[in-house]
């Protein structure tokens, strides 16, 4: 006797980014969910605080998304130390950056998902951090005495996730594991997108339930090569001559004031890609099929 | 009139009516007519039900039989589920239980349906009973949208005006701030129910009140097998029997071996 | 160029056992390692602090070895709702009881493995917890000022672990996922030591890394069977009228003064046996078989 | 005399002897020379040696060539490892770090040992250079038991009287005790290595000294690059070459490419 319909939790990419608004507090996940990413680019979100780092932080930045970044590493790759638009954003106080570093983030969103109003955290004491972020106050633990960072929950409206396969009921599963931050960002957050390369029965997802690693995501949106140009753990590697692309012109943009050639990039891949499969075709097939992991 | 079904039965069929579309049913172990009540729910009107046996997760909802070992504790409830939480990580997202519904028992409860599985006596260190322990309670009544108070026998011992200890906490002191002052987010319990009659909490003062009771049993039966005074309101029904509709499922899919009638 | 051999980490369960020592604390997992518990018995180990549940717990305090418990849930199935043996000896303050619940002994675990004297929990506010156990502190938050209880670290000496299969370097995996604890008391525990059902190569390891559940166990043994009588998940399940069995003489010795069953059943599963083998051949082949999960 | 290799690889070599057999050995990235020392260690004296990279852990001693891609962030580093901690784990047994050793870079380094990865300028707000951020390494060096400043420039910008901002403790104030006063457990910076010298600290005060020249550097030279005052002890050797056994082992199983030669 079965009586109703399950859910599908299945949205294109436009329908699960309409979730997001602006001034909201976003996660990006690694590997990153550069699809997602794009589509938050192409909806002209403003004002967002980010947990992001590298590429996807430095695009949304360059995409005019970013006010407040909550930041542990901004790295550019590619003997690039420092992620351009980030960099320049930062140094001219463009973008607020709450300064934190990996492990009392993860403590802040730990928090966050156990309902806690902080958790304390080690790592960071006799540094600069509890001074150029004042959320952090040191406190004195009340069973031993010692001098303990207290971290604030970090709670996302919205964590944007990449992973290999999910159903349509939300039932994700990353092939070769998650990526470090990924399941601290869902814990943390109110709602989770999670984007995949391809969307499996629910009778897959029950022959390993101890595989899956997200157990209700709120959307799922099937996005074939959807890391691009990032890797997709066991799908493809990343492509790094696109990366290298799109930092020559970052650069360009941040350090040397010619903004021509980010404007044309961002135009060309983020805003006039209608869909994804738009976003693809301009990248081309070849390039993709060659960046098959094997 | 012949009763149409057994007590236990008429509680899974109470509570499996109670349960509501999208929510996440968690029930522990020794606790069979929840457990029978979620399976119930989840086959007549609960296609995005999440069921949460021992820290999996499933949704059988498709199946015309549940295939769960039924009433027990068994380690291969993880094969049927579509996701298993016990990663190391069972307490890490506590703050999306306000759509988790839960179940507890308790050597104890008190008019404000506080309970205690801890055990009886005075002096902790000596205690007349000792209690199995808490398990998760604590934790899982702090943050659950609702939980319901499920006992399998209404004696004095049971029903005390004060709990020896405290495992968890339904209303405190009482008052409908209660737990909001002690910082619990969760929704507190809704119902109590009993071999006798089912109860719930009046919505001032947080007391526990008679809701209807269960075929053949009086008022007077009742409160003289309770250790302290209910609030009995001026129409006390009897508790509505389950419709055949119902009961064929239990029967036929959940109880097919009929633990529930015996 | 290949110099030097690695270390195996392959032992039997008395050398296992023997880094075991009077007055530890030792933490038991689900599945539970039932082989190592019945080595601690038979060699006699005294003054222990535990933490366990069910019929492990009842055991090590019928078999002498128990001064204090961590305790969350002692029920003893199959209709009796507490462990006899745990019941006695609390009843009589014969051992001491830490009482906690789930959240508050994953907290202090926590604690433990994140190198913290505590970490806050919210689930036991309210209870008598604070007040019978005067360890949880009621303190307020750093942050918001809300009443929180700190939970000390929980700090085990060894972990006792069941899992399927490892290799002898102490790569362990679960197969259909860990027990509820397991890696809670692994990450809290000075040392580790891990019961399997099967050694595989380190090849097949390496074929799946992502399903490894502890990266260095301190010590691997092979005790197949090894969580009899209860359940090996994937293996075979729970021998309900072995526990039964163990019940009935545990509840005689603890609430009728008849203890003579008891010591026979420890005599004849814990004591004389000689091996883990042995007590394989005292359950009997053909029991064994019939056990098997399919 | 021409040099038998280049200064990477003297680097590369020295670290790798001061590698013990035992350790886990955690790279991060954009770290070459670290990089290169663990997998050399392992092949020559490390069979019970863990590497990690990027939550990777790996033991690939008895594979004649480590599967490894070399120098870079490489997604497919998990399918040669034995474990990945990133199960949403990471940090939850840093309380086991003291048998790890970890490398850091820096933007400035200061007497004490202490680094600056955050950004360069006296107003956070207004950084003249903003830095790439801490990614963990505060909480790292908070734990491993030993770890390693390696720097691929020695001039007077990185070697400071004083960071702007610290994102890593190394010896605090100085003293002996600097750390245990903070509470962090880790045993701190062991050695400062640049492709001038190698540093270490002096044992009371905790100050930078010098501990050996590469073949061709002076004195004189080190201390023009150096922005505050080194401790130089009596003696000053030339930093030794690696053995022809171990350059041939990086040459051939480790850096095929080269990379440490450009």
């Amino acid at each position: 006797m079965n009586t109703g319909v399950r859910t599908s939790r299945l949205h294109t990419e436009a329908q699960a980014v309409a979730m997001l608004d602006h001034g909201m507090t976003i996660a990006i996940g690694e590997p990153t969910p550069m699809a997602l990413v794009r589509q938050v680019i192409r909806q002209q979100l403003r004002d967002l605080t980010v947990i992001a780092s590298g590429l996807s932080l430095d695009l949304l930045i360059a995409g005019g998304c970013v006010r407040k970044t909550i930041s542990y590493y901004a790295g550019g790759g590619f003997g690039v130390p420092v992620a351009p638009c980030f960099r320049r954003a930062a140094e001219r106080g463009e973008i607020e950056v709450w300064e934190c570093e990996e492990g009392i983030l993860t403590s802040g969103l730990e928090a966050a998902g156990k309902g806690l109003p902080f958790l304390p955290w080690r790592g960071g004491v006799g540094t600069s951090l509890p001074e150029i972020n004042p959320d952090l106050k040191l406190i004195r633990d009340p069973i031993n005495g010692e001098t303990l960072l207290a971290v604030p929950a970090i709670k996302p409206d919205v964590a944007l996730l990449h992973a290999s396969v999910a159903d349509v009921y939300g039932n994700v599963q990353h092939q070769g594991g998650p990526g470090w931050i990924d399941l601290f960002l869902q814990r943390a957050a109110t709602h989770c997108i999670v984007q995949v390369e391809k969307i499996v029965p629910n009778e897959a997802i029950r022959a390993a339930p101890w595989a899956t690693t997200i157990g209700r995501a709120d959307a799922v949106v099937r996005l074939p090569w959807g890391a691009h140009p990032w890797y997709s753990r066991g799908w493809y590697v990343q492509d790094s001559a696109f990366l290298a692309d799109y930092l020559a012109v970052a650069t360009a943009a941040a350090e040397r004031d010619q903004p021509a050639g980010l404007a044309e990039f961002l135009n060309r891949y983020c805003h006039e890609p209608a869909t994804h499969a738009d976003y693809l075709e301009r990248v081309g097939l070849k390039r993709l099929l060659a960046l098959h992991e094997y | 009139m012949t009763p149409c079904c057994s007590t236990a039965e008429l509680l899974a069929c109470f509570l499996a009516r109670d349960l509501n579309d999208g929510e996440e049913l968690q029930v522990g172990i020794a606790l069979p007519i929840p457990e029978a009540a979620v399976r119930l729910a989840q086959l007549t009107h609960g296609p995005n039900m999440e069921l949460i046996f021992l820290g999996a997760r499933m949704n059988v909802h498709h199946l015309d039989h549940l295939p769960m070992p039924a009433f027990g504790w068994d380690s291969r409830v993880v094969r049927w589920a579509e996701s298993f939480s016990d990663r190391g990580h069972r307490f890490d997202q506590v703050k999306d239980w306000h759509r988790r519904v839960f179940f507890v028992g308790g050597l104890q409860v008190d008019p404000h349906g506080n309970t205690n599985l801890i055990g009886v006596g005075q002096d902790f260190r000596r205690l007349k009973f000792r209690g199995p322990g808490s398990v998760g309670t604590p934790t899982l009544t702090t943050h659950v949208g609702r939980y319901y108070i499920v006992l399998n026998t209404h004696t004095p011992r049971i029903f005390v005006p004060r709990c020896d200890f405290i495992s968890t906490v339904g209303w405190g002191n009482g008052g409908a701030d209660a737990r909001t002052q002690l910082g619990l987010p969760g929704g507190g319990p809704k119902y109590c129910i009993t071999p006798l009659c089912i109860m719930d909490f009046t919505p001032e003062e947080k007391r526990l009140r008679l809701v209807s009771l269960h075929p053949g049993v009086t008022l007077a039966q009742v409160q003289a097998q309770t250790g302290f005074e209910l609030v009995i309101p001026a129409q006390v029904p009897t508790t509505a029997w389950p419709t055949l509709e119902d009961l064929h499922v239990l029967r036929t899919q959940v109880d097919v071996a009929g633990a529930l009638r015996g």
